[in-house]
Order: C-alpha cells, then structure tokens, then sequence
C-alpha cells in the first residue's frame, strides 16, 4: 500500500472539518472491507484516511418515539446479534447476514456499504422496503432524507466531499411489518447478489396493503419497484397477480450483461425472487 | 534495449537507511512466552503403534499446522533480504522493441533489475523447452514476465515496476483452440499450432460403428480451471561465497527443479541448492519452476537474498491451469447396451506453452474410453497452442475432463435404452485379466466392487424403485 | 420448484507417468535404539506424503510409525525423486522405501541371526523386535540388534534403493503398448437438487467409493478423497477463468468462484477391499483420482432431476436453466 | 506512527509506517507469522485474528485501526502445558492438509465455539464460510470443530 496519512478524530464535527480541509484527497474510513481493497490496488489520490469508526456518535441501535435508529458504524456481525434488529427488522437482518462472510461482517458497516454504493449492496433493498430514512452530517449540519435519494449511481452518493453518513432510521410504523429478503449469487458462501429482492406489505381485510419492493444489482443503483407496488395495492393475492406483478418488476429493472451473468438471465431472477418474496411476505401477513 | 546490470551498492549510508526494512526482523516467533508446547503424544495414539500399516496415524506435521508454527516460503525472512516484483505483458501476443529500466532502476529502494536478454538459457518446460523465464522477444500471453525488479520494500518494487518503459510491436492472435487448428490461423510458435498428438487405435471402428445397433454422438467441453493453493508461489534466493546459490521454493518436484535452474542459470548441479519447505497447496502447479531462475539472477545482481511472493493475480494469470478440452465422442451399442466401438476426438486448448501437455494428452488419450471393454477404439487427441494462460498439470491430467465425457454419454445410453446406469457400467466395465484401449491386462481391477459398494451405501436400487 | 436427482460416475487411473522413466531413491538408516530415519527427495505438499512414507519404512522394519523420523525436501541431503506428482508417491517412493529398508533390515538379520542361532532367512522384523518366524518368543529388541551389527560388528544399519514403475513404450502409430504399471478405480454417485425455476444445483451429497490398494493411513486416504470431491463440485458448477481478449477477467477469488464449506454437500466416503502385489504393501494410490468423477455424477444427476444433458462445464445456474427452457420449448415445439 | 496492541494476553507496540495493515505488523513487526496472506482482499481467510472478541480479516484492517485492541492470534490458543480442544481435535481428525488455512480456520472455529458453544453441522459451515480450504473439502475440518465443541461442553460441566 503506498504512503497515507491516517487521523483518527475525536467527534463527527472534527472528522467533518478534516474532510473539509483536506478535501477530494481524504477519504473516510469505516469498516474497510472495500476501502482498504482500493487503496491496495487502485488507490486514486487519497491521501488521508480519516477514521471515523470509532466515533461514538456514529454507534448504537435504540428504539424512539420516531422509529429504529442504526449508527452507520455499526458492522454486520452488531446487527445480526442485536435483539431489537432480530425483532423489528428481520429481513435486515437475513440480508446482513448474506453479506460476504463472518470476518467481514465483523469489520463492515452497515454505513459503509451504502456510502461505497454498489448496485448489490445486500442491505439497500431490504431498508428500502421500511421506507427507512438517512441522515447526513457536514459543514452545513445535517440533513435528512429517504434512502432512495442517497443513492445516485454506481459507487455515488449524494454524500459532498465534506459530509458523512450518520446514522439510518427506520420508522416506527415499518418496524415488525411483514416481510422477506432473497439474494441470488453464484455460490452460498461469500456470494456476490447477482439479484437481491426484499418485500414488505400488509393484509387488510384480505387486500394488500402498502406493498414495496425493491431490488439491488438490476440497475445503476438499488430501486423500488413502483409500477408493481402500485399494481398490487388494494389487490386480492393470487398466484397469478404475484406473478404479474413479479413480471411488472422486471420492466423497471436495467440489468446488465457481464462475465457473471446475462441481463436476460438476471431478468429471470428477478421474476422468481420477486415472486417468492412477495409470496413469502404474504404467508407471513396472513399469520398475523 | 534492454538494461544494464546495476552496480552493487556498498556504501554504508545506503545501508543504514534501510536499517528499518522487514528484513531486520528477527527470523523467527519472538514471543515472550515459550514456543515449546505440550510436546507428547496422547496414549494410544495410532502413530506409537505396530503394525504401521493400515493405522490411522496422525501427521507430525499436522501440529505444527495447527500452532501456526508451520513455516511456509513467506515466514522466513533474512538480513537484508529485497522483494521482488514482475511485470507482465500488455499483449497477448507481442514483440518487444524495446524495455528500459532506468527510471526503475532510480526509484528509491530499488537494488536490482533483469530483463529476458540476461537470462543465460531463456527457456524451460518438462516436455519441451518453449516457455522463457523472462519473455524475450516475443510475449505470447498476458500472464508472461517481461522484466523484474527487487527492492528493499514489496511496495517499492511495486512502484518500480510502473517506471519500466516497454515499446511492444502487436502480433495477429488466436484464444479459440479450434481456430489455431486452422491452416490460416495466427502462430504461436514456429509454423503450426499442433505441437502434440497422440493415437490409440484397436480394432476397426469405422466397421464396428457401422454394424452397431446404435450410435450415439456428441460434443463435450470443458473451461480453463485454476488449482488455487491457498498459499501462492514463493522462493527465496541467496548466494554465498563460494558462488553457490540456496533457494528455498514452494516447489513440490526439487530433483528436477534442481536440473532445471542449472539449466537456466547455465550452472552446475553442484552449485545449486534447493530446500523445498512444506508446501501450501500443490495440486500440480507448482510441479515446475517459475520465478526461481529470476531471483537467483536478481539475488546474485543485489547481493542479496531476494524473495517474491507471487500475488493472488500473479497466480492466476502466470501460472499454469488445466487444460479445456473439446471432446467429440461417437459410441456405438448393441441392442443390450454393450459397447462395440467407441471414436474420440480430442482438442486441447494448450494455452501459450507446452508445459504438461505431453502428460496430460497420454493420459487423456488412453483414459478416454473409460473403463469398459471395448474392441474397437480410435482415440486422435490433438494439443494447440493459443495465446492464453499456459495450462499444465492440474489434478487428473485430462482425466476429469474425459470422465465427464464418457460417463455422461453411458447415461445416454442407458436412459436411450432403457437400461438402469448401474447395470450399464456393470454389463461394460473392467474386470481381472480385462485388456485396456492399449491392450495392457490389468490387474487388481476393482471397478465393479466401486459400483456395487458405492450403489450399496447409496441406496441406488431403493431410489430406481 | 426443486427436483431431485441422483447420478453415477467411474473411472479408472494410472500411477505414475505415461512411459516415461519417473524413479524414486530412498535411504533408510536405523539408529541405535531402534528408532530410524528416512530420507526421501519429495516434498510435502499436504496430502500427509510423509506420513505414509515413514508409515511404509516403519512397516518393512517392523516399527511403529513414530519411530520413523523423515527428512525431505532438501537436494543436498536427499536422494533422487521425480516428485509430488502424478498420483504416484505412495507406490513408487513407496517400493524404493520397502527396498532400501529391506536393505538396512537384512544387516539386522546377518547380525541377529548368530545370537538367535537360525538363518538370517528364518528372521522377521514386528513389533519392534526381530524374531525367529513362527516363534516370537524367539527374539531380540532391534535396538539390540542395531547396536550389535554397529557397534560390535562394524556394520551399521543402512540401506538405499530405488524404484521406476515398469512400463512397454506405446506403438507411435496405434498407441499400444503399456503405459503404466497399474490403476485405480472408483465410483461416485451425487444426490442433487436442481432449482427449475433458477437452474441453481445443490449437490446435497455425494457417496465416493475408491480402490487406491491398500490404504496405508486410512484416515489420509479420507481426506484425499475429500479434498478431490471438492475440486470436481467447483469443475462441475461454479468454477471457470474467463477471458476477454486475451485478458482473464476474474484472475481472483471474488470472481473465481471456488466451493466454500457451505457449498460442500454431505460426503461419505468408502475404500475397495483391495491388494495390489506390485504396490508397497499392495497400495496403490489416492491423490488424483478423487477429483475424477465427481463432476460427471453431478451432470448425471442433473441429467436425472430435470433431463436436460449438459455438455459443457462449469454447470452455472444460467447454463442449467437455459437448458431447462430450451428442452421445454423444444416439447412445446414437437407435435403431440 | 505508534501502534499499541494487546495480542495473546502480552502488551505490544510497534512503530510502523500509517498505511499498514493489521497483518503487516502482526507478521513483520511482532514476528508472528502464523496469521498468512492468502488473497490480500479478505477473501480466502488465511488472515483470520481475533479483535476485541470478533473475528476479522486482518489484511483489511488497518494497525492504527487496532491500536489499544485486544488481539488473539493462533500462537494465542495453546499455552506451555496444553494444546487448545480445537488444535487437539483437528490433529486427531487430520483435519488439515498443507495447512496453510489452518490457523485462520482455528480462529474462525474459536470464535464461533466462544459466541456459540453448541452449534449445529450448518453453523459451523456458515461460521467457517470466509475461510477457503483446497485440500480437505472442509469434512474433517467441520468434524473436527463439532468434536472439539463437544470436548470443551463436557470439560465445563466436568469442572
């Protein structure tokens, strides 16, 4: 690795004004597992890390009046463990889980996955469908914001040089909803998605309601699936509607070709995992 | 051109500014605790017991591996030991103009440099000798070294090798083996791609296929495989006075290796010591040298010890795989699933160098009949060079590849003719005294006693009921 | 939908090179107190060679294994050895260790065979002791006899040998001939389950029955057998190096997708009752042919869950589901 | 920079340059070589140490990162007197081959064993997922974590 400077700051606000100061040539670091890979191989002009994992107000998991709130620093391996996550929020924690394997659970971020933004990111899809919220720190102070708007394309966030991501909120009336995650890759473990598929809907008087789907790695960056929420609110389910609307999906997805698999084949996946958890996301709503 | 040789550095400064490099780190676990561990064997241990045939035994070694006291090539270090790095080809096919490693040689840690043109026999191969250590002039896939660089740092060397500045002229290329057999395909080397056959031929199976109730056909293939030792190539090279020169290697054949860089290096046997440790994975990649004959040179350059490590890409895409096959396959049955002809061809993708072609095309060639008694056999296996990763010995030798040729095409068969897979191999396969496609009689067969207990434990009647 | 499958795969594998001469030297030498060493010029590359290899020098001394120190691996110390290659270790450094420490044992048995008053023919070397045959109450440590040829006789216990399998050149032009001096055998069979909807394989697991002789360590075998499964799981559905113009593209291990312990099925493994008479203590050999058929009962099973035929590997979920619609639109097609 | 760590119970520093990783200084600095550099990108797991409880890929962590943490590595797990359960089983079961995986295979399975001491055939697969083996096929290796599990549950309630 060549030559770096590294600065551990001792609050949010002293990591913002390094940032500030040093500008396109720092680089925040969180848990590593991409970052540290770059820097090895492709290291562009950073020049200094500033470390940012340890930061207390970047840390913890608690429950409030307005939801479930996850420090950006907190790794995999914290949300897997963590009963409030295993409770409210199952399906982010099958995705974390899903996530390369132990030892990188243990150093990644749920942060860092989403500021590093690669179209797969395992967690995106599954806290799209909590309508979960992010809040942004900088110069300016914070702002707040859906998680979709975070994203802007491949490995680009909305993130200015001089801003972190703070922490991720779900809110309260998403937490315990009825649910599924599913994530395609070439082998079980450590596997990159070549599709990932998250689902969360209710059942009201045998009518769906508030359906969301979003999936990760078929577009530029992780989306929801609009035109098929929209499809299925208010329907009675069928396996026919399901697979529809699973059809439906697979028109607001962009999935490429490359040396892991063709864009046809991953329109495929996408049209059986969205079916399945929509499927299984029903079973659940319909034990309620 | 190529570089000049670099002069040795001896002034003192130099050498006290590299005072804080990883090589002045003491050689071995420098614990404060003991490094002695419960050194006895549990009671009734199979290794304490007679006879020694047959027991369980566990291995020495295996202790060692769980202490983390196993020492693999890159746990050794030495006193002002340098890092080296190669750099690889921008073509697949190419002839170099010109390299200059005078800016590399500049750069800040940098003691040695070499370039194919220094190598003093430039070529190596247990079949034969085409492969350079160092490619000169000619590249012919990307994983070929062009030059190396040894330096105090890994990093250092790394940086270097960005500084090399080489001038390549870009020569027509083939990557499909079945387009290099055409008459009008890029070369290689030399004026054909063939540069290996082999024929087994028994019976006449033009007449055997023509008299056989069916006839079945088919074209398999199979990819460019990586063996993926968990430990990558590494050597360490160092010279002492008396011109003899110590290379410890994660080679798994040292005899031959020995040979080998004698060859390369144009030096006695005598002179050349080779250590192979314990090795972290094999399965025949590393069964030939690779970078030893450059460290040597770049060791004897700097004087001094010089290791590489190869990177997890460097193992990828410079040595050797397993060889794809394209493999056409036309059987011929009677009515009861008896097989009466069987015609293979056979097309090696060989990758930029022959390597263990020669191995992996005998082998191929007789095994591909599969274990079944078969009168009338024509086997034509045919190797091409390509300009890709050099494929060699890997784990079965074309085995694999075969076996999943013929033993798709008896469930062909069997599902063809109605006749459950088990009995098909049984009605078919060797027995004592049976005479293999080179008419050897074999003995201790034990093909049938495979199916049957392997069709046992399984359960196989059970599930075809 | 998942379907299940089951298929079936042998094979059969040569010791050693292709004709070609691939010797092996030994040097066995007994110490004082019993205990010996062995020197071998091949190198451990995990399979447990030297194990099995101080398992076969203790044997011909009648030792237990632990009495056998090996020293490999160093070409200013050790003899001769074409090396860990082509599944021949075993039976041909094998049979130059049998008879190097035949060489060394027959020292034991001029020297002991005064004080036990027989022939030296009449001697055997087990449980650590050299004995009259058919009378162990006969007999004497081999440490005594060590001492006693060395010490008193001026003969220490020593011996080399060497071994090249013997084998017939092939007839250039029909290939007949005798390659090889001897084979192994094995068998298969892979129970999977074949996603139809996303042509994802599970191989849930794989019963290996192999014939290598006989087993030297039993448990090594076990683990070779093991580790070559593995291999033939990532041949048959995950693993290929792709290249884009000459470049490979996933020269690492994210890319290059081999199996990780949750993508290795249930494995059981059974050894063939088998004695090869020109093997060490009729072995014969274990390393390669594990990784043999594996991929091809895999196929098979495949063939047998879905009934498509796959015939070109690796066996991707794409590859498999494409196959899938292709046999489904090809039965829409045909008239019915 | 100065790094401070607490590896295998004894307190270490090293001054070693900011952009070097955990494992750098582990095997260059400290000598202790029984962590490897497989991949160098967190992939095979050779690297494996534990951190303040947790496993982790040392070749991705970065020294300064560490600084103040308690750090086991596989010259951790056996003292001058015994072997460690999982050492002892895995040399019974032959459970490693070349074992270059092995010490990071040993910390992965102590992790796991520490955090879950009774875990199912399917917790051990998924436990030791981010350590990649080529010679065993992983059986003797999950044979030999579920032995030693066993080992260390009856010696608990023994003592």
């Amino acid at each position: 690795m060549r030559a770096l400077d590294y600065i551990v700051p001792e609050s949010a606000a002293a990591a913002v004004a390094l940032l500030n100061e040093h500008g396109e040539t720092a680089c925040p670091l969180a848990g590593g597992t991409d970052l540290v890979v770059d820097l090895k191989h492709s290291p562009g002009n950073v020049q200094v890390l500033v470390d940012v994992s340890g930061l207390e107000e970047f840390h913890g998991i608690e429950e409030t009046e307005r939801g479930l709130r996850i420090g950006s620093m907190v790794t995999y391996g914290e949300i897997m463990e963590n009963p409030i996550c295993i409770e409210k929020i199952p399906e982010v924690v099958a995705a974390s889980h899903t996530v390369g394997a132990v030892q990188t659970r243990n150093l990644g971020t749920i942060g860092g996955n989403l500021v590093t933004c690669v179209p797969s990111a395992d967690s995106a899809p599954a806290l799209m469908v909590l309508d979960a919220e992010v809040t942004v720190t900088g110069t300016d102070g914070d702002r707040c914001m859906p998680i979709e708007d975070f994203f802007v394309g491949p490995r680009k966030t909305i993130l200015e040089p001089h801003e972190l991501l703070a922490d991720i909120w779900i809110p309260k009336k998403m937490l315990g909803k009825p649910s599924s995650f599913s994530k395609f890759g070439l082998r079980k473990g450590q596997a990159l998605a070549l599709v990932n598929v998250a689902a969360a809907l209710e059942l009201d008087k045998g009518k769906i309601l508030e359906p969301r789907i979003a999936l990760g790695a078929v577009a530029p960056t992780p989306i929801r699936a609009l035109k098929a929420e929209a499809f299925l609110a208010g329907k009675k389910p069928t396996a026919e509607l399901i697979d529809e609307a699973a059809q439906i999906a697979v028109t607001e997805t962009k999935p490429i070709d490359d040396f892991r698999a063709s864009a046809n084949y991953r329109r495929q996946l996408i049209r059986r995992l969205t079916q399945r958890v929509l499927t299984r996301s029903l079973e659940i709503a319909a034990e309620r | 051109m190529a570089t000049r040789t670099k002069d040795i550095r001896t002034d003192t400064e130099e050498l006290l500014t590299e005072a804080k490099a990883p090589s002045q780190q003491p050689l071995t676990v420098p614990t404060d605790k003991p490094v002695a561990y419960p050194l006895d064997l549990p009671e009734g241990e199979a290794r304490l017991r007679t006879p020694a045939v047959g027991q369980r035994a566990s291995r020495p070694d295996g202790r060692l591996h769980g202490l983390g006291q196993t020492q693999y090539i890159d746990d050794i270090t030495f006193p002002h030991m340098l890092h080296a790095k190669i750099l690889r080809s921008e073509y697949p096919h190419a002839k170099i103009l010109s390299i200059d490693t005078s800016e590399a040689e500049k750069m800040p840690g940098v003691l040695a440099t070499l370039t194919g043109d220094e190598i003093p026999e430039n070529s190596f191969g247990p079949t034969f000798q085409d492969q350079p250590v160092l490619a000169y002039p000619i590249v012919r896939h990307r994983g070929d070294g062009v030059a190396a660089v040894a330096a105090v740092t890994e990093q250092q060397a790394t940086d270097a090798l960005e500084k090399i500045k080489v001038e390549y002229e870009p020569l027509p290329h083939v990557f499909d083996p079945l387009e290099a057999l055409e008459d009008d395909s890029p070369k290689v080397h030399g004026d054909t791609n063939i540069y290996t056959s082999k024929t087994i031929k028994k019976g006449d199976v033009e007449k055997a296929l023509k008299e056989s109730e069916h006839v079945f056909h088919r074209q398999f293939r199979t990819q460019m495989v990586e063996h993926v030792p968990l430990e990558p190539h590494a050597s360490i090279a160092s010279w002492d006075g008396n011109g003899r020169v110590t290379l410890w290697t994660s080679l798994g054949r040292i005899t031959l290796g020995r040979e080998d860089l004698a060859r390369t290096l144009k030096m006695p046997q005598s002179k050349i010591r080779l250590i192979g440790t314990v090795v972290g994975g094999n399965f025949g990649g590393k069964n030939e040298i690779t970078n030893e004959p450059i460290l040597a040179l770049l060791s004897k350059k700097a004087a001094r010890p010089v290791k590489s490590v190869f990177t997890r890409g460097d193992e990828f895409i410079s040595s050797t795989i397993r060889h794809p096959f394209t493999m056409d396959y036309t059987t011929g049955v009677d009515s009861d699933g008896k097989i009466l002809a069987r015609k293979i061809r056979l097309v090696l993708d060989g990758g930029a160098y022959c390597s263990w072609t020669g191995t992996t095309i005998g082998k191929g060639s007789i095994l591909a009949p599969g274990p079944y008694n078969i009168d009338n056999i024509l086997v034509e296996a045919f190797a091409v060079y390509t300009n890709k990763t050099t494929t060699g010995a890997m784990r079965g030798f074309g085995a694999p590849q075969v076996c999943f040729a013929y033993e798709s095409q008896m469930d062909d068969i069997a599902d063809a003719l109605g006749i459950d897979p088990l009995e098909i191999r049984l009605r078919n396969g060797f027995s004592e005294n049976s005479l293999s496609p080179t008419s050897q009689t074999l003995q201790s067969v034990a093909l049938k006693e495979s199916l049957t207990q392997a069709a046992e434990r399984f359960g196989w009647k059970e599930w075809q009921e | 939908m998942k379907q299940r499958g089951r298929g079936m795969a042998c094979m059969w594998y040569p010791i050693g090179f292709t004709v070609a001469a691939n010797p092996s030297a030994a040097t066995v030498k007994v110490n004082t107190d019993g205990t010996a060493t062995l020197l071998t010029g091949t190198v451990e590359t995990g399979q447990g060679a030297l194990t099995v290899l101080g398992q076969i020098a203790a044997e011909t001394l009648g030792l237990a294994t632990d009495d056998v120190h090996v020293v490999s691996g160093d070409t200013d110390v050790t003899p001769m050895d074409t090396g860990a290659i082509a599944s021949r270790t075993t039976y041909v450094t094998g049979n130059a260790i049998v008879r190097a420490a035949e060489k060394a044992r027959e020292i034991l048995f001029e020297a002991a065979a005064p004080l036990l008053k027989v022939k030296p023919d009449q001697l055997e070397a087990r449980d650590k002791r050299i004995q009259v045959l058919g009378f162990p109450s006969s007999s004497i440590p081999i440490a005594e006899a060590v001492q006693h040829s060395e010490g008193v006789l001026g003969n220490p216990a020593i011996g080399s040998a060497s071994y090249n399998p013997p084998t017939v050149e092939m007839d250039p032009e029909t290939g007949q001939g005798k390659p090889f001096n001897t084979y192994v055998y094995a068998t298969q069979i892979a129970d999977v389950e074949v996603d139809d909807e996303t042509g994802e394989v599970e191989v849930l697991k794989i019963v290996a029955v192999h014939d290598c002789g006989t087993p030297i360590n039993p448990m090594l075998v076990e683990g070779q057998i093991q580790g070559g499964i593995s291999m033939g799981v990532g041949f048959a559905l995950q693993e290929e190096i792709l290249f884009e113009e000459g470049r490979q593209i996933n020269p690492n291990l994210t890319n290059y997708i081999m199996p990780t312990s949750l993508d290795m099925p249930e494995l059981e493994v059974g050894l063939v009752d088998n004695y090869d008479p020109t093997g060490p203590f009729g072995a014969k050999g274990a390393g390669e042919p594990t990784a043999v058929p594996t991929a091809a009962a895999i196929m098979n099973a495949i063939h047998d869950a879905v009934g498509v035929r796959i015939t070109a590997l690796p066996a991707t979920a794409e590859r498999v589901l494409g196959a899938i619609i292709e046999k489904q639109e090809a039965e829409r097609a045909a008239p019915q | 920079m100065l790094v401070e760590i607490n590896v295998n119970g004894e307190p270490k520093s090293a001054d070693v340059p900011p952009e070097t990783t955990l494992l750098k200084m582990l095997r260059e600095d400290l000598g202790l070589t029984g962590a490897k550099l497989g991949c160098d990108v967190g992939d095979c797991g050779t690297c494996t140490v534990i951190v303040d409880g947790v496993s982790v890929n040392s070749c991705l962590m970065m020294a300064a990162r560490a600084n103040g943490s308690n750090v086991t590595t596989i010259e951790g797990l056996a003292n001058a007197n015994e072997l460690h359960p999982l050492q002892e089983k895995f040399e019974e079961h032959g459970a490693l081959q070349c074992g270059f995986c092995g010490p990071g295979m040993l910390i992965s399975a102590k992790s796991l064993l520490d955090r879950n001491p009774e875990p199912t055939v399917f917790e051990v697969r998924d436990a030791l997922a981010g350590n990649l083996c080529r010679c065993t096929g992983y059986t003797k290796i999950i044979e030999a974590v579920m032995d030693a599990g066993r080992e260390m549950r009856s010696g608990q309630s023994g003592a």
